[in-house]
């Protein structure tokens, strides 16, 4: 029989492969024209800038096989930075204490979002658009839009700014995150039950599993994720300011998509969304090494994401029809 | 099957994000290239605030210019969208770059300092240019005029126009945008100092686009009838808010002035919509900006100095601040005669 | 009215693995009704939607007025007069009555007027015709299952179409409206219309139809004249064998009760005060109408609809159950109707859908554990004898039969006490379904209680060990398992002293 | 009653809104800056209604602040080329077209996603816009300003237009079975099919419509000033799914109508004067509109759960 190979797994096989090809062609070619592309340094700072969204599109990986959609990110990431200023400048609490604070601020948006979505069963489109506006609203209305929260301790700074073990600082946090959601996402009945909902959702609620706690539970993730970036994000740049994490809801969502993550959820992986965010982040310092202008990096984006929708349909185009033939010749053992 | 190609692309990735590649040369180049004696082709970095913004395409129509005649290398490039922390990245990658110069107009003063002291540390050269980082982040700051100039000259200008206790408000690039921030506080300082009658009602942001610009004064118009004028200190918000005053038919009895360049202002300026734009020569900016850099990196200029020459002028020095000059008030008489 | 209307010529059609159609031939007249009979999955929804274009098929040819009409699209059917009432409604939920048939009946063109005056009348006297008393304004989404099939038939109906065809349409109907229905059929018949006519219900067959053409197995076991036929040959031929032969014998193994319901009920679940013992090693055959309230009595124990009143009692101990988990958790199991949509997911491997119901037990710290999975799979496809290439296969690899073998894998996994069954047999075919019927006695005799709810009248009669019979929302009746299908039958519609 | 539930609590929240500014703020209502206010929203308006109908289909588009942007630029440039204004429109509008077919093809030639691809499209064309043009104004010729008409008609020639428009298109909505067709597909695309109604060509279709409309929104936008600001369009997208979906339309699609959208837009635009003329600082904006988006789904969310319960 040559339906031998279940097709969903096939094309996630390809599409990752494909993508993989794409990352080290990117690889050579920006480090064949750009200059000083392929060196340690540069490495380092590509791991550093992909940190924050590389976070947030962790988290999203697996809202997203839910079938959900969370563009409040961003917003959080800024309201979260801004709390976290506050917290320390403000309430003069130490450091640890504001960003485990900030973490409980981060969890309880989340919270937010999920109580919205589960509860009043809302579309999380629309859900995290509200979001996505308050958010940011309140971070801009806590600092008045002016106020910055800047000075902190260095022993904080390092966090962002130095090298660890010749990694960036922020790297084993990152790397942590993987793993953690690697682990969560593809060797737990979290994971599991979340490609289920992605599928199907009644089935799963069929199957006497708490959909609801499920779903919440990923948004709540998000969260507490966004608030992790937003510390790092401050640590790297030294300043909280209201507009902090603009637009990294798009990047974010972008990189799982890029990453093979079917928007409609239920296929994709966490190794994918970790090649897209690689993908983009190279490509985003090389053009800047190629001397292009950083324009370049959006549109080549833009063009990247398309082909790799269009990649992953085409397959499932020509593997349907070729089982509508083979259906006609294999019935008999069947039968 | 499926965990372990897992496992491969994980491992492919982290080993392709910390890079196999080679040991890093970069801030070695950089070390070398600026200790070289001059007559060695150097890379200039400029860095604008915002790619896609016209006030920094004249200055980079300058900063060629100095570039040309220099023999040097040019790079122009800055963030595209409204994230932050993007010029930390871009400086960043121009550090393991291994250019020699950066000059940088910064979006947040603390933000990018953290990113122009490690260019330092590299060896790399910083001067800044339009908006200041922190002092210990760059050797030189290239003052197209200080905030407080800046702030003072719009107030003094404001004070003239009208009476001395009329209303006035601001329409700003963004709520968050430091330097918008920090010319507010000098006109506020000058406005308390030397003309305390007159109020200021409101300061609306725009987003840096027009038609924010003109729909936020077109409310404002109506909030406050007896509004003298409206102060628009970032590029776009001086047509924005001009269109508007222009719409509502109050042309002459409420006041436009602003920061702005010449070109996109001048039908208002014929039109007696907007009374004075004030700005200095974006082109000369670029000009000296991309002067001193190179300067800088041969070691031609030198902390100390008190003065520095660009090309067939010189500028004054005082501190580390290379100053451009007073800022330029263009109106009617003399704005047709600047083309940026 | 002479010569075929419709001609189909050893049409053949495959989903994937699964052969629904094997060369099938039928012919329709004008001015006929023509029954077409066969056990669930024989092949007749495939055929109809071959016919109305909604499928098109790998083999065979399509005549119309004896002109070939090569690849039919659902519009082009629509052209050539082919109406269709499907089994479940296919409407759309978010618009009118009115705008339902209007956009059923109006030719797909895309820049016409719509004048809603003459659509809502035509909806309305559409409706009148069939007397249903639906306003033509109601949105489809509020209606009840029912009145969405009367729906569909005003739509058949208005399109004037040349042939009609009703797939089940009185599955759903009360009595009145059945013969309503029969009114407008035979006015229809009259008027020179072709109708192919599906049902479950031979009586129905009988009063109604003029041939019969008997489906199993994809296959067409040949076309009569309804009046040379009588129930027990169209049985014969409709399942190919005596039924008392296809059914494995049940010995009445009564233990003691396992679970038992008094006056449960779940208001807006549509279950009004049921109470019901099932003992062990028994299996409770549940018979009556669709929308009698049987899924919806299961889904009420299984806890998706939470009970609001009455009582429920497992091995004695009264137990209260608000969700699925706590169903799962207490070891009753729901092997559900719809098994495309809650029973498997398609998309995922059978294995994984087998644990799917046990990931606390099988999973210690929610740690997926690969191997013991496979091998949990393996036995599994084993002893159901599934045919599926592997543990890694999707669901939507395998055929109906299969598919629900893993559905009931699941559950079984769960190792339950109660074990309810929802239409165990829907769209399986004939080889699977006495497996899964040998399966289901092999349970019940391993000491599971067995609650069986089932529209497949011989299959209830066969394998129950007692035979409740649901209407409107409520047991009406239990019988010993040894019934004849006239007394359930009439103890379903209603009717009372009917056979008894 | 009950069936526009919806669109009345939005046009109830809006009635409010608009008495509180008459009580606190009688000066909102003087003429002039009420016309330019209604000017500038008839232009988000326009693009509003195309996004009503996509969302209605059960798709969405992302990319209409980029194509806004292109659009303008374009139509600026042809202008400057001293095209007829005519011309210029119908050319502005084509320009919207193509790029909307883009889209269309996409989602229902390839059956991508739709929010994907237009996220693609979006970063694509906005980048390369400012690339090409660096963000440099457009000046336009003196003709083009209000059509060539005086500030006041050519201001009441946007409100009056862009009303039109909304009346044409709802009634369309309701009296042309393609917009029957809209309803349909995006109610349940499968039956849809299976009544004969062609789904993928009816979501093409809404797409270059959609984009024709940006093209003509753009038009209305640039007549308002000398000037084209390539910027202008940023973050349009967000503005008016925001307010198609507080107007009551469903992003599962298949429900809603066209004055709910209305209501909704005037809402959302009527916010940040509102704030200007009650003296209420602008960094309160934001937090407010996502307040009312909330407000609004929540409101629906409520009910819909009701009648869930009830059976």
């Amino acid at each position: 029989m040559n339906a031998k190979q279940p097709t969903w797994k096939q094309n996630l096989f390809r599409h990752e492969a494909i993508l993989l090809v794409v990352l080290i062609a990117e690889w050579i070619f920006f480090d064949a024209i750009g200059r000083n592309f392929g060196t340690y340094d540069n490495s380092c700072d590509i791991l550093r800038h992909s940190c924050e969204i590389g976070l947030l599109a962790l988290a999203m990986t697996p809202i997203i096989l839910t079938g959900g959609i969370d563009l409040s990110v961003g917003s959080l990431l800024g309201l979260c930075a801004i709390l976290f200023g506050k917290f320390w400048r403000d309430a003069h609490l130490p450091i640890p204490v504001a960003a485990l604070c900030t973490l409980g601020v981060g969890a309880l948006a989340g919270g937010l979002n999920a109580a919205l979505i589960t509860r009043l069963r809302l579309p999380p489109l629309i859900v995290t658009l509200g979001t996505f506006s308050l958010f940011r609203g309140l971070a801009e209305a806590i600092t008045q839009g002016v106020d910055t929260f800047t000075n902190f301790p260095n022993s904080f700074l390092f966090l962002g700014q130095e090298r660890w073990l010749g990694i960036p600082a922020q790297a084993p946090i990152f790397i942590g995150a993987v793993i953690f959601f690697w682990l969560l996402v593809h060797q737990t009945t979290y994971g599991r039950t979340f490609r289920a909902l992605g599928f199907a959702p009644e089935g799963v609620r069929f199957a006497g599993i708490p959909v609801e706690r499920r779903i919440a539970m990923t948004y709540v993730l998000a969260g507490i994720i966004s608030a992790i970036a937003a510390i790092i994000y401050t640590a790297r740049l030294g300043q909280a300011k209201a507009d902090a994490g603009n637009g990294y809801e798009l990047y974010a969502i972008t990189a799982v998509v890029l990453g093979g993550t079917s928007i409609f959820g239920g296929t994709g992986s966490v190794h994918g969304t970790l090649l897209g965010v690689a993908a983009i982040a190279v490509l985003q310092s090389g053009i800047v090494h190629a001397l292009q202008p950083s324009e370049m990096a959006g549109m080549l984006t833009g063009a990247l994401l398309i082909l790799a929708l269009t990649s992953s349909v085409l397959p499932k185009m020509i593997s349907g029809l070729r089982a509508r033939k083979s259906a006609l010749k294999l019935s008999k053992p069947i039968a | 099957m499926k965990r372990f190609l897992s496992y491969f692309c994980s491992l492919a990735v982290a080993a392709s994000m910390i890079g196999c590649g080679k040991n890093s040369e970069a801030p070695a180049a950089g070390g070398n290239q600026t200790s070289n004696p001059a007559g060695k082709k150097l890379t200039v970095a400029l860095l604008p605030k915002s790619k896609g913004n016209a006030y920094f395409i004249s200055c980079q129509k300058g900063a060629q210019k100095a570039a040309g005649e220099l023999g040097d290398e040019l790079i122009f490039d800055g963030p595209t969208g409204t994230d932050p922390a993007k010029q930390n990245e871009i400086v960043e990658n121009w550090i393991t770059l291994g250019v020699d110069v950066i000059a940088a107009a910064c979006e947040n003063k603390e933000g990018i300092s953290t990113a122009l002291r490690k260019a330092q540390s590299k060896g790399i050269k910083v001067i800044t240019y339009d908006a200041d980082a922190l002092p210990d982040a760059r050797s030189f700051f290239v003052n197209q005029a200080t905030p407080q100039g800046i702030g003072y000259t719009l107030m003094d200008q404001a004070a003239q126009l009208c009476s001395s206790n009329a209303e006035f408000a601001i329409i700003t690039a963004s709520l968050t945008a430091a330097n918008q921030q920090e010319w507010q506080k000098f006109i506020e300082e000058d406005r308390a100092k030397n003309y305390p009658n007159m109020k200021l009602v409101a300061v609306k942001p725009c987003d840096d686009l027009k038609d924010k610009a003109q729909s936020e004064t077109t409310a404002l118009l109506s909030t406050y009838p007896n509004l003298k004028l409206v102060m628009a200190i970032c590029s776009p918000g001086v047509p924005g808010a001009a269109e508007a005053v222009k719409q509502a038919g109050k042309t002459g009895q409420v006041k436009v002035i602003g920061l702005g360049l010449p070109n996109e202002n001048k039908i208002y300026v014929h039109g007696g919509v907007t009374q004075a734009v004030v700005l200095w020569n974006t082109m000369d900016l670029g000009y000296l900006t991309v002067q001193a850099a190179d300067a800088l990196a041969r070691g031609t200029l030198k902390p100390g100095d008190t003065s520095f020459k660009a090309g067939s002028q010189t500028y004054e020095i005082q501190g580390d601040n290379i100053m451009l000059g007073k800022p330029f008030v263009f109106t009617k008489d003399n704005i047709d005669q600047f083309d940026f | 009215m002479s010569g075929e209307l419709l001609q189909l010529t050893s049409v053949a059609k495959s989903f994937g693995a699964v052969r629904a159609l094997k060369g099938v031939s039928f012919d329709l007249k004008a001015g006929e009704v023509h029954a077409l009979l066969g056990e669930n999955g024989a092949g007749k929804s495939t055929l109809i939607k071959v016919i109305t274009g909604a499928h098109q098929p790998d083999g065979g040819s399509i005549q119309i007025d004896g002109k070939d009409v090569g690849r039919l699209s659902p519009a082009s059917a629509r052209k050539l007069g082919i109406a269709c009432i499907y089994q479940q409604p296919a409407l759309f939920p978010d618009l009118s009555v009115t705008e339902n048939i209007g956009l059923r009946l109006a030719q797909a063109k895309a820049f016409s007027r719509v004048n809603w005056s003459s659509r809502r009348q035509q909806a309305q006297q559409l409706l009148q015709r069939i007397g249903a008393e639906i306003s033509p304004d109601a949105e489809v989404r509020s209606l009840s299952m029912p009145e969405q099939q009367l729906v569909e038939i005003a739509c058949a109906l208005g399109a004037g179409a040349r042939i009609v065809i009703m797939d089940e349409p009185t599955a759903s109907l009360t009595q009145k409206e059945t013969h309503l229905l029969f009114a407008v059929v035979r006015e229809l018949r009259k008027n020179g219309v072709g109708i192919i006519y599906i049902s479950h219900r031979l009586e129905e067959i009988f009063q109604l139809a003029d041939r019969v053409t008997v489906l199993r197995d994809g296959e067409s076991i040949g076309t009569n004249r309804v009046d040379e036929m009588n129930e027990a040959s169209l049985i014969k031929l409709m399942v190919g064998r005596d039924i008392s032969a296809i059914y494995p014998p049940a010995e009445n193994a009564a233990g003691e009760v396992v679970f038992s319901l008094k006056n449960f009920s779940c208001t807006h679940g549509g279950v009004r005060n049921v109470s019901l013992e099932i003992r062990a090693g028994e299996i409770l055959g549940l018979a009556g109408l669709v929308g009698a309230g049987r899924t919806e009595l299961a889904r009420t124990i299984f806890g998706i609809t939470p009970a609001d009143s009455g009582e429920m009692f497992l091995n004695g101990e009264q137990i209260e159950i608000n969700s699925p988990q706590d169903a799962v958790t207490r070891g009753i199991a729901y092997v559900p109707e719809d098994r495309r949509r809650h029973g498997v997911i398609l998309e995922m491997p059978i294995a994984q859908n087998m644990t799917m119901a046990i990931h606390k037990r099988f999973f210690p710290g929610t740690w997926l554990r690969f191997g013991a999975e496979k091998q949990l799979a393996l036995d599994y496809i084993r002893d159901l004898s599934i045919k599926a290439y592997g543990p890694e296969a999707p669901g939507n690899a395998l055929s109906g039969g299969n598919q629900q073998k893993v559905s009931l894998a699941r559950w079984l996994a769960t190792k339950p006490k109660v074990l309810i069954l929802d239409e165990p047999t829907q769209g399986v075919d004939v080889g699977a379904k006495s497996e899964i019927h040998k399966i289901i006695r092999s349970l019940a005799k391993s000491g599971l209680a067995v609650l069986m709810i089932s529209s497949d009248l011989p299959e209830v009669l066969g394998m129950s060990d007692r035979i409740g019979v649901m209407r409107a929302g409520t047991i009406t009746s239990t019988l010993p398992g040894k019934s004849d299908a006239p007394t359930v039958m009439a103890a379903a519609l209603g009717q009372k002293g009917a056979g008894a | 009653m009950k069936k526009y539930f919806r669109e009345l609590s939005v046009a109830g929240a809006l009635g409010i809104l608009l008495i509180v500014l008459a009580i606190l703020a009688p000066s909102f209502y003087s003429p002039q800056p009420l016309l330019s206010l209604a000017a500038r929203a008839s232009v988000s308006l326009v693009v509003a209604l195309g996004m009503a109908l996509v969302i209605i289909a059960r798709e969405i588009d992302i990319s209409v602040g980029s194509m806004f942007a292109v659009c303008s630029v374009c139509a600026g440039l042809f202008a400057a080329m001293h095209w007829p204004l005519a011309l210029v429109i119908v050319a502005s509008i084509l320009v919207g077209a193509v790029f909307g077919a883009f889209n269309g093809a996409l989602v229902a030639g390839l059956g991508l996603p739709s929010i994907v691809v237009t996220l693609a499209t979006m970063v694509t064309w906005q980048e390369g816009l400012r690339w090409l043009r660096q963000g440099e104004f457009v000046n336009l010729p003196d003709g083009m300003q209000w059509f060539g008409l005086s500030q006041r008609l050519g201001q009441w020639t946007l409100v009056i237009g862009s009303i039109a428009l909304l009346i044409l298109l709802a009634l369309a909505m309701k009296h042309l079975s393609i917009g029957r067709f809209i309803y349909a597909v995006g109610s349940d695309a499968e039956v849809a099919r299976l009544s004969g109604i062609p789904p993928k060509f009816t979501t093409f279709l809404i797409f270059v419509f959609m984009g024709a409309l940006v093209g003509l929104a753009a038009i209305m936008n640039i007549v308002q000033s000398p000037q084209v600001d390539p910027q202008s369009g940023n973050g349009l997208e967000l503005k008016v799914i925001a307010a198609v979906v507080v107007g009551g339309v469903s992003i599962s699609g298949g429900r809603g109508n066209l004055w709910g959208v209305f209501a909704g837009l005037l809402l959302l635009a009527c916010i940040s004067p509102a704030l200007t003329h009650l003296h209420i600082e602008a960094y309160w904006e934001k937090a407010i509109q996502g307040v009312i988006i909330l407000l609004a789904v929540v409101a629906e969310g409520l009910r819909s759960r009701k009648a869930l319960d009830h059976g």
